[in-house]
């Protein structure tokens, strides 16, 4: 067993994050949802609101958690998706890429919104 | 549409074209003969015959080398009913007495040999081990979803078979305990905890109804995954084993691709928790990783 | 043409262990099956496995009940190799991880069984048959043994000197029945027939579709002898409508035989005052079928099997699977129902003549498992003894065809001019045929071959002939008519109850429907899968070993074991210590005898009365 | 000869009237996890107009909240969203191997739940839109 460096494999690396982003976003999308929709309406929304929001650094790091958790699980669950529908070789790397990409990107703009509502 | 019913098989009758000859001919002419017209007779009653109740059964039907039959159809056919009757009979009955090319696997009558899987009124059964009275009438039967068709109802199962050896399914301890007769000693909550797991008769009817099986054709599937879960927990398995069976497990296409959609579990005529065993396994790997870290 | 050292047709319990036996002593084997091994029938058997594992226990009184048990018609050498053996080859089962029901050391169980003076019978549950097959087969994958799966073997290649003991078995015929491709199969060291059970001559069974008796129909058309086939068991409590077996364990538990009076006949008409229900299996079917014919069963048919007074919560916790079997196989609710129940045909005791290592008098022929015939059952086969059969006499017949040297066999094979021979007065046979039609005979022997490729290959080209001919009939007699005829006329008259006259009519039952296949055809014209034609060749096999089954029951005028004859109502030692054995002379069966060994290895056995 | 018959993708998947209720969460759950990403990048466009200035966020915000069929897809979010937690919840445990049994019913159970709360989410969702 010895030969056996790595901590994870792949398989059960993903799975295991898939369940673990999961339990997180249920606690924090349904904060999130009823955050914006009941305590503040949507329709109330704007700049100011969002920005006192977003100074307290609680908030801050929590709505990054999210974006980075969300971005995971969904772009996983796409991409698990694909290979159960038996993708394989080149749509399979391409699909990596592809989810890898817009998930960076994704993450990088959700980033850089949060830091001018913070006005960091 | 009803192609092969009991008063189209008498069309095929031919005169004899030569004069009998010796007398053995001449008999076997005669006999034919009568052989012809008792046919006729059974034809014309078999309409009215069966008194009491009769059930249609409409089968799909394909065969690569008979004209009219390369395009795949549904037969209807006619068939007395009895309690106690089971798909795997009324199928029979059709066969023996209606269609002789109508092609089936079937041996063991009694829910052991596996080879009777069927689509039946869309869901995977047995056919012994389904009770014709259980079933919404007409009763459909069509060859197992997700695998190509041989013939009518006889679908490949190479593919199958391809998966459940791929597991590696057989015993492999690390030593055998010394001395003569002596036993590798295994506990009871042991051999309790892989008996549902041993029941498993390779019928494919679990593999026919996953969706995911279906789309992603390296999927080990539900019946190869729980043979692996069938040593993986025995406690004799060796520890080298074990390893290697993990590897086997949590492969790409392993235990990560169930989608927890439990129609195996449901479909299983052995009644074997498949998505439970899968599971356990998914936590079984998650836990021999995290060890690790 | 496939080439192997050992071919091994049939993949159930005998030729999966036969297969391994032969790898393991490095032969290059292959198994040739018509159904997928884990397909097989052993998968059925429920009861368990008999072998003398404990203390207090010892392989001699396992001989003893065995050859007690066979009512005196077991040969001992078999007897005492397969006593001696079976706890060496049901440990290695254990060592290949069959999950045997355990105890609380966590060693296997071992349970009581009729007929045995000790709890000797391991087990798996109610499923021991599919466990020891499934692990078998396990084994087969780990060392990569070459199956052929789904081919259907139709002949053996064998050559034809006019005497059977000079005659040798160079390989088979089989053809593909997914793809319709024939092919010979070469052997070049042993062809090892592990076909199963012929429970099919018979229209109510426990055995399954594919039980057809096609290796002892080869064998005995390739001149082997076959012996003892008129002993044939039959089991008391089956299910009317499919013959699913239920287990003796329902009246171990108390359940109940009704007749359609509601009268315990068992006990009331004195069938079997002490023991009731839990008489032997060859007693409650004889008492059965007795009250059916006089007209107190229901429907004329069966009987009542009642364990409702059980209680549902003893029936769940130990007969569980039988609630299933009877709601599945019955639609009847056990807990709520009578469940019917009448005597079915349940295994076949007699088979290939063989020695105690499984060889037949042809050279390079074996066979093993239950078409095979060492002897071991004799007139009776106790519960739980075949599946140790299968791997004792398998094992053997794979090391020996591997090329293994066992020293000198004490039981002699093959038919010799100085045994005793009979004329049973009845045309049996194959009919005459003037208009040539081998179609209808299982093939004709190879004739003037000179090299096994050569034996194989004409066996091949006669092969596709026949299903050519068979094939190329546009008009003909539907094989399942044939078929039909034959199990009803078997089982009205060649059942539990047998008398002369019915096992005459059944002969000529047998010619008639010889003379009907004749002309058979199959319907079918697709190469594809084509199970028309399998059943049809099939059939003809269970014809060939009908006969031979009523030939036995009528030559055999006493009452010994299974085999119960009408007018003679008791066993005769003086006259019938010996072996029916038919052989088949190319198409003019005949009958004679061979005497039954009953000395052992260091035990002599001396007949006694048989009562429990 | 040996041929054989490819019953294509239709076949393959089966007759959806023949689903059983663990192929509908599956479905479903691939459908709401599927809508759920494309909000997330749509969400994720719409928030990046703050780095336009607060003026162009509000004007943007208030803009599509004044939109009745936006206010309608919110509540078709809040659908998605409410039945892909559910029934994920639902799914953890199955991983954790609990409730396994009752797989279907808890199946049914997240499918109600998610309409109850729906409903009830529906003044405050459309509060002012009509
Ligand atoms: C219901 C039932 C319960 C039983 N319970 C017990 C019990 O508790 N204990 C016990 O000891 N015994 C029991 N028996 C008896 C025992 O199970 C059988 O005798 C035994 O399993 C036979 O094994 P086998 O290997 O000889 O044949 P099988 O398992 O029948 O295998 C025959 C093999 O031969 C192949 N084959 C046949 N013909 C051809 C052909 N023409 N070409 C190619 N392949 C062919 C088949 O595909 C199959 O693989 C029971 C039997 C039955 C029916
Ligand atoms: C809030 C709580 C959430 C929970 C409990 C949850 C739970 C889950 C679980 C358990 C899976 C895995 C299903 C499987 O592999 O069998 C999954 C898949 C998925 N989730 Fe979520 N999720 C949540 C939120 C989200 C969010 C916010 C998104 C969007 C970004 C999302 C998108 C997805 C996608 C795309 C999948 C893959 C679906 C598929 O298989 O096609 N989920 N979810
Ligand atoms: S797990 Fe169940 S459904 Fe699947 S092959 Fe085995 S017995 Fe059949
Ligand atoms: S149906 Fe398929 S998705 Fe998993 S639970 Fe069964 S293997
Ligand atoms: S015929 Fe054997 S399982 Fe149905």
């Amino acid at each position: 067993m010895a030969e056996r460096y790595s901590s994870f494999r792949s398989g059960s690396t993903t799975w295991l994050l898939q369940r673990l982003t999961a339990a997180f976003l249920v606690v924090v999308l349904a904060f999130h949802f009823f955050n914006l929709h009941f305590v503040h309406h949507a329709y109330e929304i704007d700049f100011a609101g969002s920005q006192v929001r977003m100074e307290s650094l609680g908030y801050y790091v929590t709505m990054i958690l999210f974006l980075v958790t969300a971005t995971f699980h969904g772009v996983n669950g796409v991409y698990n998706a694909l290979v159960n529908q038996g993708i394989d070789g080149k749509a399979k790397r391409a699909a990596q890429l592809v989810l890898g990409v817009a998930g960076i990107l994704l993450v990088v703009q959700g980033v850089r919104v949060a830091n001018a509502l913070a006005g960091f | 549409m009803s192609t092969q019913t009991p008063e189209s098989e008498t069309e095929s009758e031919t005169e004899p074209e030569a004069p009998a000859t010796t007398d053995h001919q001449q008999r076997r002419m005669d006999d034919k003969r009568v052989r012809a017209e008792a046919r006729d007779e059974a034809a014309a009653q078999a309409a009215t015959e069966f008194e009491g109740e009769t059930v249609e059964l409409k089968v799909f039907r394909y065969d690569p080398e008979i004209e009219g039959k390369e395009e795949p159809r549904f037969d209807s056919f006619t068939v007395p009913f009895e309690k106690g009757m089971t798909v795997l009979d009324a199928l029979i009955f059709a066969r023996d007495e209606y269609d002789s090319s109508l092609t089936f696997r079937h041996s063991c009558r009694q829910a052991v040999c596996g080879s009777d899987a069927f689509f039946v009124n869309g869901s995977q059964r047995l056919g012994c081990q389904t009770q014709m009275g259980d079933l919404e009438w007409p009763v459909r039967v069509e060859p197992l979803p997700h695998q190509d068709v041989v013939k009518d109802l006889v679908v490949e199962m190479d593919h199958f078979y391809d998966q459940m050896e791929s597991v590696q399914p057989f015993f492999d301890p690390d030593d055998l305990p010394d001395g003569e007769l002596e036993e590798q000693r295994q506990d009871r909550s042991n051999r309790e905890n892989i008996k549902l797991s041993t029941r498993c008769i390779w019928c494919g009817a679990c593999m026919s109804s996953c969706n995911i099986a279906a789309g992603d054709n390296q999927y080990l599937g539900p019946a190869a995954i729980n043979a692996a879960y069938r040593f993986y927990m025995d406690e004799r398995e060796g520890e080298q084993k074990r390893q290697e069976r993990l590897e086997i497990i949590e492969q790409e296409h392993g235990v990560w691709r169930c989608q927890t959609q439990f129609s195996c579990t449901e479909v299983c005529p052995k009644d074997i928790p498949l998505t439970e065993h899968i599971q356990e396994l998914k936590r079984e790997a998650v836990k021999e990783n995290l060890k690790f870290w | 043409m496939y080439e192997h050292d050992v071919i091994v047709v049939g993949g159930g319990g005998a030729g999966l262990r036969a297969a391994i036996a032969a790898q393991e002593q490095g032969a290059d084997v292959a198994i040739v099956t018509k159904l997928h091994p884990v397909r097989s029938h052993t998968g059925a058997a429920e009861g368990g496995i008999n072998a003398a594992l404990r203390d207090g226990d010892s392989w001699e009184d396992h001989a003893y009940d065995t050859m007690k048990g066979s009512d005196y018609l077991g040969d001992a050498p078999a007897i005492d190799t397969f006593a001696k053996t079976a706890p060496e080859e049901v440990i290695q089962l254990e060592h290949w991880g069959m999950p045997f029901s355990r105890e609380d050391d966590g060693r296997v169980s071992q349970r009581p069984f009729g007929g045995l003076s000790f709890p000797r019978t391991t087990y798996a549950g109610a499923e021991t048959g599919h466990h020891m097959l499934h692990t078998l087969y396990q084994q087969v994958v780990k060392r990569g043994i070459e199956v052929y799966d789904e081919w259907y073997v139709s002949n053996l290649a064998v050559t034809d000197e006019p005497d059977p003991n000079d005659r040798e078995c160079h390989g088979v015929v089989a053809w593909d029945v997914q793809s319709g491709e024939i092919s010979g199969f070469k052997a070049r060291d042993g062809v090892i027939l592990a076909t199963g059970g012929l429970g099919q001559a018979y229209d109510h069974t426990t055995n399954a579709v594919a039980n057809t008796g096609d290796g002892v129909a080869m064998a005995y058309r390739a001149g082997v002898p076959i012996e003892d086939m008129e002993m044939i068991q039959f089991h008391p409590t089956t299910l009317p409508s499919t013959g699913v077996l239920i287990s003796e364990g329902v009246r171990g538990e108390g359940g109940i035989l009704y007749n359609s009076e509601g009268e315990r006949f068992m006990f009331e008409y004195g069938y079997a005052t002490n023991d009731g229900e839990l008489a032997s299996r060859d007693v409650v079917s004889r008492a059965e079928l007795t009250e059916i014919n006089e007209g107190r069963g229901i429907d004329d048919e069966y009987v009542y099997l009642d364990m409702r007074h059980l209680g549902e919560e003893r029936i769940t916790d130990r007969l569980e699977n039988i609630l299933h079997l009877a709601e599945d196989f019955e639609g009847v609710d056990g807990l709520e129902e009578p469940m019917p129940v009448k005597p079915g045909q349940h295994y076949a005791m007699g088979g290939i003549e063989t020695n105690e290592f499984g060889e037949t008098c042809v050279d390079g022929l074996y066979a093993a498992g239950e078409c095979g015939c060492v002897s071991l059952h004799g007139a009776n086969r106790l519960g739980g003894n075949a599946l140790p059969e299968l791997i004792v006499f398998g094992a053997l017949a794979g090391r020996h065809a591997a090329g293994e040297d066992m020293g000198e066999a004490l039981i002699e094979t093959g038919p010799s001019e100085e045994l005793e021979r009979e004329e049973l007065g009845v045309p049996t046979g194959a009919p005459d045929v003037d208009s040539a039609e081998p179609a209808a005979d299982g093939g004709e022997p190879v004739v003037d071959a000179r090299s096994p490729e050569d034996v194989v290959a004409d066996a091949e080209v006669t092969e596709e002939e026949r299903i050519e001919t068979l094939l190329g009939r546009e008009d003909g007699v539907n094989h399942a008519d044939v078929r039909a005829e034959l199990q009803q006329s078997m089982t009205e008259n060649v059942n539990v109850f047998r008398q002369e006259e019915n096992l005459e009519q059944a002969l000529e039952d047998i010619q008639e429907a010889r003379e009907r296949y004749q002309d058979v055809y199959v319907a079918d014209k697709s190469r594809t899968f084509n199970t028309d034609l399998q059943h049809t060749i099939e059939t003809r096999n269970l014809l060939d070993v009908a006969e031979a089954i009523t030939m036995g029951a009528l030559a055999r005028d006493e009452f010994r074991g299974a085999h119960w004859r009408k007018e003679h109502q008791e066993r005769k030692d003086d006259e019938w210590l010996k072996h029916t054995m038919v052989s088949w002379n190319d198409g003019d069966p005949e009958l004679w005898y061979r005497p039954v060994l009953l000395e052992g290895h260091d035990q002599t056995y001396e007949p006694k009365n048989r009562s429990y | 000869m040996s041929e054989s018959y490819d019953r294509g993708l239709v076949e393959d998947f089966g007759r959806w009237t023949e689903f059983s209720a663990g192929m509908w969460a599956w479905v479903f759950h691939k459908f709401t996890g599927w809508v759920l990403v494309g909000y997330l990048f749509t969400h994720i466009s719409v928030l990046s107009t703050s780095l336009q200035g607060a003026q162009t966020y509000n004007n943007t915000l208030s803009g599509l909240e004044s939109l009745a069929v936006v206010r309608l897809l919110e509540v078709g979010l809040l659908a998605v969203a409410v039945f892909h937690i559910l029934n994920g919840i639902r799914l953890l445990f199955v991983d954790l191997g609990v409730g396994l049994e009752a797989q279907d019913k808890s199946f049914y159970a997240s499918l109600v739940l998610t309409g109850v709360i729906v409903v009830a989410s529906v003044p405050t969702f459309l509060a002012g839109a009509f």
